[in-house]
């Protein structure tokens, strides 16, 4: 058990450190950052709101990293937190309860999921393309479904989903730890975890060891699309009102870029849902210090780019790799495992 | 032919389908202005589209593409309203800069081991980036050279002007074929991606064609954002969010297929007037909502997918027992 | 022969360390022009990574390479091709989107102006290729042919490209008897031309028939060199292994065959195999014999449900069942081990010990993982039994030698424990050593009672364990041999038969 | 005879912009026009495509939102060659005023000055920390607006923006924005809050809330837009002022397009709709209940 403890502590290591390093880097800019108080019946702090607005993103890239450990991709997730975000709007808007309107937002995300799911296991399209037409059509369901407008409601029970607390703490943040830990403890504690690795390496070996791929395909992109509505519901609620325009707008590449930072290949096979999550708040933190620099807004697209550059750069398999010689010079293991298989083909 | 030119063959037909049942609905779509119109309007996304074709083909992708072409628009703007020089020098270095800007992505990706789309989706946000930090305000342009250029142009009878654009855009298409399939370093792209470590064992140069590749399409993406100025005699940091993904549904729905190694340069361009047709159709008809609009786009994207996935499936099912085999990682 | 001469290439003292694992201790290997230079050695004995050091595509720890003399380094693979030293390496490592002609002439197109002249190339390309005996269109693509036809064209690539050193690593594993003897006359007349060629197999026959000097390495060590003519099989059986391979006994115990277990009637796909009938009872091996497309591995992937059968019917001990998919097949304990084992088989990025449980995890389902003691139970049992070379448990499989990743393959089935056991190729790219004992294992599963079938070139590996030979050809079943019939003589013979009455 | 307009929309990327689009389709139906509607999708190149293929289809005559000021020359002439009137709605355009009939627009500039005034004579010399919710960075009504906001409170020593960061016209990152300047400057420390929209303001009232504080009162609200949930906060106490943006644009230009085909009148160059300031003297319940049906 402490070996797996062990082992876990390794792999999240180096995302750790980054998220550390860009904490700090909140701290030079704005002294206050780690100051937690209890106010108004809630925590309230900047470090409890990188947790809070983090959350949408925590939730997709639970999805994304299983998708993307199948060697795939899910550009959808975005349009299907607007669906969702519409549906579970205008169910409490017709006088449905908050629970009638979560599951039916549920229920739409996770026939996006089978929707795309079946596209790319059993149409067997590319997932890029795939999932690229539900990312184009979808925000225009959403609106279908808003017709157009940004669908106010004052449920307040669906309401406390995304703006609510629970002992203090918002709401989101308790949605994405639980579905986080839950996600990681399935795919963990089963098999799901290895057998969706060995989809994303060699499907057709894993098909022919008898592993039911498509049905496992399908499930990653049902899951992701799952996620994706639960995110869904989380921004809508926390604005009380549907925005089928720009709900999740562009958040599928800040969740692909999640679960890159969190140090999983986009080319499918080992994967770390945990990392994901740290990434994810890295991502957030980095937003976090544009905001609390107070420069001026042209600025922010650049201070992102290069910190997230800087950041990709250090993780790479060839930076990596020189570290590891750096560290190993002292040790009798003189070449890294993964930078020479690089070099092998077979 | 090859049997590999079918799915060239395959969108070929299907634009002529198209346009033939658009044309008998809207006879006005036979008018030299719709044709004229399908090669101004998409000059610059077809440029785009040829870099972006070359990169696919690698097996890459490339996400920069549509943030390049904002910026190159800002950047001629502002440096043409603020000094004197004259545009073609401007247009030199911005196209330096765009051709440097991809080969240093280029050469990320294949020193540092990193995934094209990871590098080139933080190079959107730094191109993107860059533009704002030039100008937020779109910029226009004022020189008599710009105006130059754009009164060279030949009017069809019938209205449709036929503009230098439109001819910049074949010509690059022209080169483009030649390059991808008459020259080696075309040859090498098609190598790398039909299997990296293959190729790499091969012989192939892979970090001079990566970098090639990215910087072809970086340039090719300045080229884009020249005609793009041209095209709106300014430059404008928000503009042409998204391209990319255009660019890339152009190729795909061409024939090439994205995990590299398949495909033609010319299907790009019919994957380019598929795309310019389905968007004359629905203005044509005029009738669709804001959200119709974006649902008719994303479901006839499916639907030519889907002729492609099929036809390429009743192609290599004839010949199956033949490629099970042989399929490389 | 060579002796006078100066050698063409030497390497001096390379080295190349992997975690866990020395490949390869200070080798030294001297190549001589006009010579065919045999390199032997066990499975993960370090040929294929010497190949790797020497031609760029791995970086050395330590030695020097010197070409005529000259102290060479190269980078590279595209460096040591324009050193002259061309390299077929051990799977096929051409690109299959690729015309036939483009992949002959990467890198070294024809043009004119500049620009690449496609009808030159493929007028060349048939030139070289009539060379080697195939008559293909060279403008197809790669893709549509076979493995076999893709080693050779591999093969003419190679030979294109070289030079001065011609390097062949296993080319001959995929390919049988007749393009066997197209590719030696090749190489000898390009030994007659004065190139260094390096040839890498575990066939010690052919070993014999075309090497003059063989070079044989143990654990990363080189052992010894050898001229061949005054050499004994033995003594270099006896040299790669460190032993000597006690001579099996050939009168095995008579079969005693049990009920029939599985039943195929009439079962096939059209344009894939012909509708074929088949029995297996337990504790009998059928073998499969035939030429290379005979429909051999067809026949292992429909029975597997990997090929989905479009007609016929399917028993297991009288009871209908279908195998519409792998899952199906591994439900009724079937376990096919296949042919490709780089893309059909490992599970690259998985360790060792993934790999082995995967097929009974995956029986299992997703959600009765296999606890963690039994996993490690099952994994070490295997790896000894199987006598696997690995530094860990915990290493991905693709980074073992080819042969134990394929003992790998079969230790994943194994632990299924199944009733039915397909091998297809079981001993392709297989040491001498573990040769024997992969026979020796089907002999004791056999006796166990278990049921299998045996798809694979080598005929004298059929004759040895099969209690029945079915010979196959253009995918469709001709002949079946009993008991005494099976020898290699008879099945050569089945073969040819059915050829005269096709001709007739 | 039957006319048949084109009319170029942006997109819908917010409720204002959906309601403009839901009133010109009214406006065309009511006096019996043949609309064909185009959504752009928020570009540039999809409107002139959208143009040019109205052009080539021979309309009467086009309504367009251009997205962005520059880059109409070329296809505004085309229309011209093909003697097409073209009417510009709510934003104007950087080229030779030939080349269109006239342009229906609100002043955008002048908007964020009544905003500014609005709050000079709110506060009357009283010290003011204000915060700025911006528009879509580079975008005309988030430049406009910042400008003319600055010039309405110019001369007023008392009034200071202290933060200023973009919240892209959209609630939650109106909220989220709201959400750091409450930490980066204090809550107590904020005594005013332009937003460019309506829609962020909304946001950063749930913000505010959510800090303990009370929207309207400890922090003034002003915004623009007048969309109908705007109307509710302030009905509610949580915002104090808000400058109509209508969205019946197409109402004047139909008019005047209409008056021009029939008879050749041309319209002045300009139509200025009204920038109306509603501020808690009005009954903004009732204008809620007006507006709520309107699309947005
Ligand atoms: N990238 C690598 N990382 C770690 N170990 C490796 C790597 N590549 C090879 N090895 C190890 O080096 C040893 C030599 O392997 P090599 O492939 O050279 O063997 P070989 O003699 O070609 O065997 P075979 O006959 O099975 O092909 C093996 O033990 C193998 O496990
Ligand atoms: N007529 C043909 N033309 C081209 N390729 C062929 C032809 N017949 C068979 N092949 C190819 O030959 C290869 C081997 O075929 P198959 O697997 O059926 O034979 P096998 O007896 O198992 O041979 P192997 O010894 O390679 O296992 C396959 O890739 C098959 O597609
Ligand atoms: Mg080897
Ligand atoms: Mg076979």
């Amino acid at each position: 058990m402490s070996a797996h403890v062990h082992s876990t502590f390794r792999r999240i290591m180096p995302q750790l450190i980054i998220l550390i390093a860009v904490l700090f880097l909140n701290f030079l800019v704005f002294p206050d950052f780690f100051r937690i108080e209890f106010q108004h019946g809630r925590l309230f702090g900047n470090l409890i709101d990188v947790l809070n607005r983090g959350a949408p993103t925590a939730l997709l890239c639970i999805g994304m990293t299983l998708v993307i450990a199948t060697k795939g991709i899910d550009l959808s997730v975005g349009a299907v937190m607007a669906i969702a975000g519409a549906v579970a709007a205008s169910l409490v808007v017709d006088g449905h309860s908050w629970q009638t309107a979560l599951l039916g937002a549920l229920a739409v995300g996770a026939i996006c999921g089978l929707w795309n799911g079946v596209l790319v296991a059993v149409l067997r399209i590319q997932p890029i393309v795939a999932t690229l037409v539900l990312m184009v059509a979808g925000r225009g369901i959403a609106q279908l479904v808003t017709e157009g407008t940004i669908l106010t409601f004052v449920n307040p029970g669906l309401i406390h989903l995304g703006a609510g607390t629970v002992i203090g703490i918002p709401t989101p943040i308790l949605i994405w730890i639980a579905l986080g830990l839950l996600v990681t403890a399935v795919v963990r504690k089963t098999a799901l975890g290895m057998l969706i690795e060995a989809i994303g390496i060699n499907e057709s070996s894993s098909r022919l060891a008898g592993i039911n791929s498509r049905v496992l395909i399908v499930s990653v992109y049902l899951i992701s699309g799952f996620c994706a509505a639960l995110a869904g519901v989380i921004v809508a609620a926390d604005i009380k009102g549907a925005d089928a325009n720009n709900a999740g707008l562009w958040l599928e590449l800040d969740a692909i870029l999640a679960v890159v930072i969190g140090g999983n290949s986009l080319l499918g096979g080992r994967f770390s849902i945990l990392a994901s999550l740290i990434g994810a708040l890295i991502i957030q933190s980095v937003n976090s210090v544009i905001l609390l620099s107070g420069m001026p807004p042209e600025f922010n697209l650049v201070i992102k780019a290069l910190i997230i550059i800087a950041i990709l750069v250090i993780q790479s398999p060839t930076v990596k790799h020189a570290l590891y010689i750096l560290r190993a010079s002292a040790e009798p293991l003189p070449s890294d495992p993964i930078k020479e298989a690089k070099e092998s083909p077979q | 032919m090859r049997s590999t030119h079918l799915p060239l063959l395959i969108t070929i037909a299907t634009f002529l389908l198209a346009y033939t049942l658009c044309a008998s609905q809207y006879p006005a779509m036979l008018s030299t202005r719709v044709v004229a119109n399908l090669l101004t309007d998409n000059a610059f996304l077809g440029i785009a589209a040829v870099g972006m074709t070359f990169v696919i083909l690698s097996g890459g992708i490339d996400l920069s593409v549509g943030s390049v072409i904002a910026f190159t628009g800002v950047f001629l703007a502002v440096i043409l309203r603020d000094t004197s020089i004259h545009p073609i020098a401007a247009f030199v270095l911005v196209l330096a800069i765009t051709i440097s800007f991809g080969a240093a992505m280029g050469a990320m990706i294949h020193y540092l081991d990193m995934p094209p789309f990871i590098v080139t989706l933080a190079g959107m946000f730094l191109a993107r980036g860059a533009a704002y930090v030039l100008s937020t305000e779109s910029v226009p342009i004022t020189h008599e050279f710009y105006d130059t250029l754009q009164s060279l142009y030949w009017k069809a009878p019938g209205g449709g002007r036929f503009r230098l654009t439109g001819m910049i855009m074949l010509l690059t298409f022209l080169t483009g074929i030649i390059v991808a399939h008459r020259t080696r370093f075309g040859q090498n792209v098609y190598a790398i991606g039909g299997g990296l470590s293959t190729a790499r064992l091969m012989g192939v140069p892979l970090a001079k064609t990566t970098i090639g590749i990215y910087a072809t399409s970086g340039g090719l993406a300045g080229l884009a954002g020249i005609i793009f100025s041209l095209y709106t005699s300014a430059g404008y940091s928000l503009a042409t969010v998204g391209v990319e993904l255009d660019a890339i549904a152009a190729v795909v729905i061409g024939g090439t297929l994205l995990t590299g190694g398949t495909g033609f340069v010319a299907g790009t361009f019919f994957g380019i007037l598929i795309m310019g047709l389905i968007q004359t159709f629905i203005v044509f008809d005029g009738t669709l909502s804001s959200w119709w609009t974006k649902i008719v786009i994303g479901g006839l994207l499916f639907g030519f997918i889907l002729l492609q996935k099929g036809l390429t499936w009743a192609t290599t099912l004839r010949r199956k027992p033949a490629t099970e085999f042989a399929a490389q990682s | 022969m060579a002796s006078a001469t100066e050698p063409v290439l030497e390497c001096r003292g390379i080295s190349k360390f992997f975690p866990g694992a020395i490949a390869l201790d200070a080798v030294d290997l001297t190549l001589y022009p006009g010579e065919v230079h045999a390199l032997l050695g066990e499975n993960g004995a370090g040929k294929s990574t010497l190949i790797k050091c020497l031609t760029g595509a791995y970086r050395r720890d330590a030695g020097k390479i010197l070409l005529d003399g000259e102290e060479i380094s190269p980078g590279s693979t595209q460096d040591s091709q324009k050193l002259g030293i061309g390299t077929v390496y051990q799977e096929v490592n051409l690109l299959p989107n690729l015309t036939v002609a483009e992949n002959l002439f990467l890198g070294r197109q024809p043009t004119r102006r500049g620009l690449i002249s496609q009808r030159k190339m493929l007028t060349m390309a048939g030139d070289l290729l009539a060379e080697f005996g195939l008559r293909i269109n060279p403008a197809e693509p790669l893709s549509a042919y076979s493995v076999a036809v893709q080693q050779v064209v591999a093969i003419a690539r190679a030979v294109e490209l070289s030079g001065k050193v011609l390097i062949l690593d296993e080319p001959t594993a995929s390919l049988d008897r007749d393009e066997v003897q197209l590719v030696f006359s090749v190489v000898e007349k390009l030994k007659a031309r004065g190139l260094a060629i390096v040839f890498i197999t575990h066939f010690l026959d052919q070993v014999f028939e075309i090497s003059d000097r063989a070079t044989v390495l143990r654990n990363g060590r080189v052992i010894g060199t050898r001229e061949l003519k005054n050499t004994s099989q033995t003594e270099i059986v006896t040299l790669m292994l460190g032993r000597q391979l006690e001579d099996r006994i050939q009168d095995r115990a008579p079969a005693r065959t049990g009920d029939t277990l599985i039943e195929l009637k009439d079962f096939g796909k059209r344009g894939v195999m012909e509708p074929f009938d088949l029995t297996v009872r337990k504790g009998e091996v059928v073998g499969l014999a035939g030429l290379l497309g005979s429909g051999r591995t067809e026949t292992a992937g429909l029975i597997f449900g990997a090929i989905q059968a479009d007609q016929g019917e399917a028993l297991l001990e009288g009871r209908k069942i279908g195998l519409g998919s792998p899952r199906e097949a591994v439900a009724h304990r079937f376990a096919l081990c296949p042919e490709d084992r780089k893309n059909d088989g490992i599970v690259g990025d998985l360790s060792v010990r993934e790999n082995i449980i995967l097929a009974l995890q995956a029986r299992q389902g997703w959600f009765r993982p296999l606890p963690k003691a039994k996993v490690n139970e099952l994994a070490e049992a295997y790896v000894k039994a199987l006598d696997i070379r690995l530094a860990s448990l915990d290493m991905p499989i693709r980074l073992l030698s080819g042969g134990n990743q394929q003992k790998a393959l079969l230790a994943r089935w194994l632990a299924t424990n199944p009733v039915f056991l397909i091998l297809d190729e079981p001993t392709r790219g297989i040491d001498v050593g573990a040769h024997a004992e992969i026979i020796a294992l089907i002999e004791k599963l056999r006796e166990d009672g278990m049921a299998l079938l045996v798809a694979s070139s080598e005929m004298e590996e059929l004759v040895a364990y099969s209690t029945r030979v079915i010979v196959l050809r253009d995918r469709r079943q001709v002949r079946e041999l009993k008991g005494d019939e099976i020898t290699t003589s008879n099945i050569v013979a089945a073969i040819a038969d059915d050829t005269m009455a096709e001709a007739v | 005879a039957d006319l048949t307009i084109g009319f170029s929309q942006i997109g819908s990327e917010s409720g204002w912009r959906a309601a403009e689009t839901t009133v010109t389709k009214q406006e065309a139906e009511k006096r019996g026009i043949d609309l064909k509607f185009a959504d752009a999708q928020q570009k540039q190149e999809n409107q002139i495509k959208a143009l040019r293929s109205f052009i080539a289809q021979g309309v009467d005559a086009i309504l367009l939102a251009p997205v962005v000021a520059t880059g109409w020359d070329e296809v505004l002439e085309e229309a011209k060659d093909a003697e097409i009137p073209v009417v510009l709605l709510d934003r104007t355009v950087d080229a030779p005023d030939d080349l269109y009939m006239t342009a229906v627009t609100s002043d955008l500039v002048h908007e964020g000055r009544v905003a500014g005034k609005w709050l000079a004579d709110e506060m009357a010399g009283a010290k003011c920390d204000i915060v700025e919710l911006q528009g879509t960075t580079g975008s005309s009504p988030a430049i406009d607006r910042k400008k003319g906001f600055e010039e309405g409170i110019a001369g007023n020593d008392n009034l200071n923006i202290v933060r200023s960061q973009t919240g892209d016209f959209t609630r939650s990152q109106g909220k989220v924005v709201m959400e750091s300047f409450l930490k980066a400057v204090g809550g107590e420390n904020i005594c005013a809050l332009y937003a460019h929209n309506d829609d962020m303001a909304v946001g950063a009232i749930q913000a505010i809330k959510e800090a303990g504080l009370k929207p309207g009162e400890d922090i003034k609200i002003v915004s623009i837009d007048s969309v109908p949930d705007i109307h509710l906060a302030m009905a509610n106490g949580e915002a104090n002022a808000t400058i109509e943006l209508t969205p019946n644009m197409a109402g004047p230009a139909l008019d005047a397009l209409e008056a021009y085909l029939a008879d050749g009148t041309k319209p002045a160059k300009w139509i200025q709709t009204e920038s109306k300031l509603y501020t808690l003297k009005d009954d903004n319940m009732a204008i809620y209940e007006m507006k709520k049906d309107l699309g947005y």
